[in-house]
């Protein structure tokens, strides 16, 4: 709720700052930012996938990582959309806030997946890796 | 620009659709076909085809992989692997790599990729172009073919979902009902599953009536909705149990509403017969909705289509995963 | 602005490939599921980054939304497989000793 | 690009036909058929492609004139469009087939399935 809040607040404040000035910049800045830290997400999840030993920890890496850096990522979508409109209009704020709709549902959605995976590891009897395991 | 990006896809498509075939485990090999399909959805979107890239993310995320786990759900997974039969399998190997030879020996021949002016390119779909909003009012160039120049053909397409569904039921069908006690046998999910599942149902049927009714100025329309309607009747069976999926679109009705679906469409198809007009020939309507007749018909004609679509994807699930016993499933 | 964005769909493209390793390698389906759970979060990405490359970025919010609603319901399907056939390696049976585990 | 589009198409249709004549597995064989379509599929979207073109939806409504170069081809979409939703319900038939082999024979594999065929009771 307050990360929507949160959403809103900045593209409604976006959306009065599009015509040059200032404040024009500093909100590409944030867009390039954002967009950077959300690679840098995904670049770690990524890691985690591929190097970590055991499948709770892999899920521990792409449970967290990839929900953090899509939602980064697609922050940085909402606000490009209203800063680069040529006029703000109707349709272009419906757009930020169909993409804010979006970052709701990954939200509620990536981690119930995640969920189902580690129930489904549980019933299957993997077993949790200990140090001195060999990784598999 | 774009271009990089679909260097980049196309690159990838083969590698994912070669492991997905190579794997010796049926489960893991229905599960890289969805990431496949996610790639082609990614594929057709940077091409500019972003109505069919809307229908493949609905099937390929929602619906085909969901119909394998059905199926494996209830059989095994396992693959016989015979290392000695080496034989046929050369011959299949060369017979395919002599088809692919000769096909990719005429890629010379075919006109250059984007190219405007190419036969393709010209002819009819210029016409449609042109021409479609002064005829229907209708922006989504995709939507005004589907349902209006190429209606007949819709119906039909429209029509073999419908078969699909009833083959699908005659197959399957048990002689004699399954005995149960009508208490829901299936093992319940987690709490967190089954909050989030009722959490997120409700806006998948949103989306897809959005989908439906707003497919003349978006991508989508009646194939895109039905799918994703019936997504949400396939995941309120899967998270809360069949019995209740049952009650809220109970089997014979399901069939009934699929028919009903081709029938309002060939319905409205027909009444312009009775004003000596051609068949599915809108304009007979203008008496009626002015100049906008042939958008309001194609709405009407895609809520036929979205009727069917909902009610095959959510039939042929639940005969798949319960045998067609219709009693218990995932 | 657009080439910082074209950049980043194509460094999401690239990992994408290093995740097909673990597609490739899993030892078990869930790993697998993982990866291809991953690779379809970050295909909402690359759609609405596509959008903005169009310039028409309102006509492919839908499809991003769709993939958003839709994503998790193949990975519920695939755990509730797992609640009833425990096993989750899988066996590559010889056509001798053909298993029937129905 | 002009190759590169047309050859993997190409590519994706070798590949289904492979697995179709050469898997012993019936789901296997239906995977290949998918992504046969997928190919095909891919073939007939980059023929209506256009180098610079938008996506079919009109932006204006016909202030200035539309031109059908800046529209990429609508009609390879929607004959491909339908062809989607049909693989899938025939995807589930396929599948309902499969499945009342495997009640019959016990087995997905065509060659355990040939060799009770020809010899009906065991």
């Amino acid at each position: 709720m307050i990360i929507n809040m949160v959403l809103v607040g900045l593209v409604a404040f976006g959306t009065t700052v599009t015509h040059g000035g200032p404040l024009h910049s500093v909100f590409n800045a944030l867009v390039g930012v954002l967009l950077i830290a959300g690679l840098l997400f995904f670049l770690s999840t990524c890691v985690g996938i591929l190097r970590f030993p055991d499948f709770y920890t892999r899920l521990n890496a792409a449970g967290k990582g990839d929900t953090l850096s899509t939602i980064l990522m697609l922050v940085a979508c909402a606000l490009m959309v209203i800063t680069s409109a040529h006029h703000v209009d109707r349709t272009v704020v419906l757009s930020a806030i169909k993409i804010i709709m979006i970052v709701n549902f990954i939200f509620i959605g990536s981690p119930t997946a995640t969920h189902a995976l580690l129930e489904a590891a549980h019933w299957s009897e993997i077993k949790p890796w200990k140090r001195n395991d060999p990784p598999c | 620009m774009l271009i990089a990006i679909e260097v980049g896809l196309l690159i990838l498509v083969p590698c994912v659709a070669f492991v997905a075939l190579w794997l010796r485990d049926l489960m893991s090999a229905v599960i890289v076909l969805g990431a496949y399909s996610f790639l082609m959805c990614l594929v057709w979107t940077g091409m500019g085809a972003v109505d069919v890239a809307f229908t493949e993310a609905a099937v390929g995320a929602g619906v085909s992989t969901v119909f394998f786990i059905a199926v494996l759900f209830n059989t095994t997974r396992n693959i016989t692997f015979n290392p000695l039969d080496v034989s046929s399998k050369l011959v299949a190997l060369v017979a395919c790599l002599g088809f692919g030879y000769v096909l990719l020996q005429g890629v010379s021949d075919l006109p250059d990729w984007g190219d405007p002016y190419s036969p393709v390119n010209a002819g009819v779909s210029t016409y449609y172009i042109e021409n479609a909003y002064a005829d229907t009012h209708v922006p989504n160039l995709v939507t005004t073919v589907l349902a209006d120049y190429r209606s007949v053909d819709t119906m039909l397409e429209t029509t073999v979902v419908l078969i699909a569904l009833l083959g699908i039921f005659m197959i399957l069908k048990k002689d004699r009902p399954a005995q149960s006690d009508s208490s829901d046998t299936q093992a319940h999910d987690s709490l967190i599953i089954r909050l989030s599942a009722r959490f997120i149902a409700p806006f998948i049927q949103l989306f897809g009536l959005y989908v439906v009714a707003h497919g003349h100025h978006s991508p989508g329309g009646g194939f895109q909705g039905g799918v994703i309607l019936g997504t949400g009747l396939i995941l309120m069976a899967m998270s809360m149990g069949m019995a209740s999926a049952k009650r809220l679109l109970s089997i014979p009705r399901m069939i009934i509403l699929a028919a009903v679906g081709v029938l309002i469409y060939a319905g409205w198809g027909a009444v312009p017969l009775v004003y000596n007009g051609y068949f599915l020939d809108y304009s007979v309507w203008e008496s009626v909705f002015g100049s906008m007749a042939r958008s309001h018909s194609m709405l009407i004609v895609e809520i036929g289509v979205a009727l069917t679509v909902m009610c095959g994807m959510y039939g042929i699930y639940m005969s798949l995963v319960s045998d067609g016993g219709m009693q218990e499933g995932l | 602005m657009m080439g910082l964005f074209l950049v980043a769909a194509l460094v999401l493209l690239a990992f994408m490939g290093l995740l097909l390793y673990r597609i490739v390698v899993g030892p078990t389906v869930i790993d697998r599921l993982l990866a291809v759970n991953v690779i379809g979060t970050k295909s909402i990405v690359i759609l609405i980054i596509m959008g903005i490359l169009f310039d028409r970025v309102a006509m492919f919010i839908d499809i991003a939304l769709a993939y958003g609603l839709l994503n998790f319901i193949a990975s519920l399907a695939a755990a509730k497989y797992f609640r009833k056939h425990k096993k989750i390696h899988h066996v590559s049976t010889m056509p001798a000793e053909v298993s029937h585990d129905h | 690009m002009t190759t590169l589009s047309y050859s993997v198409a190409i590519i994706l249709m070798t590949m289904g036909l492979w697995a179709m004549l050469s898997k012993k597995n019936l789901i296997k064989k239906l995977m290949g058929l998918a992504i046969f379509q997928t190919g095909i599929i891919l073939f007939f979207i980059s023929m209506g492609a256009k180098e610079g073109a938008t996506i079919p939806i009109l932006d204006h409504h016909g202030y200035g004139g539309i031109y059908s170069d800046d529209y990429a081809n609508p009609l390879t979409q929607i004959l491909m469009l339908t062809a989607i939703v049909v693989g899938v319900a025939t995807l589930g038939l396929g599948l309902a087939l499969a499945r009342k082999i495997y009640a019959h024979y016990g087995s997905f594999n065509e060659d355990d399935i040939l060799a009770n065929l020809r010899e009906p009771n065991e």
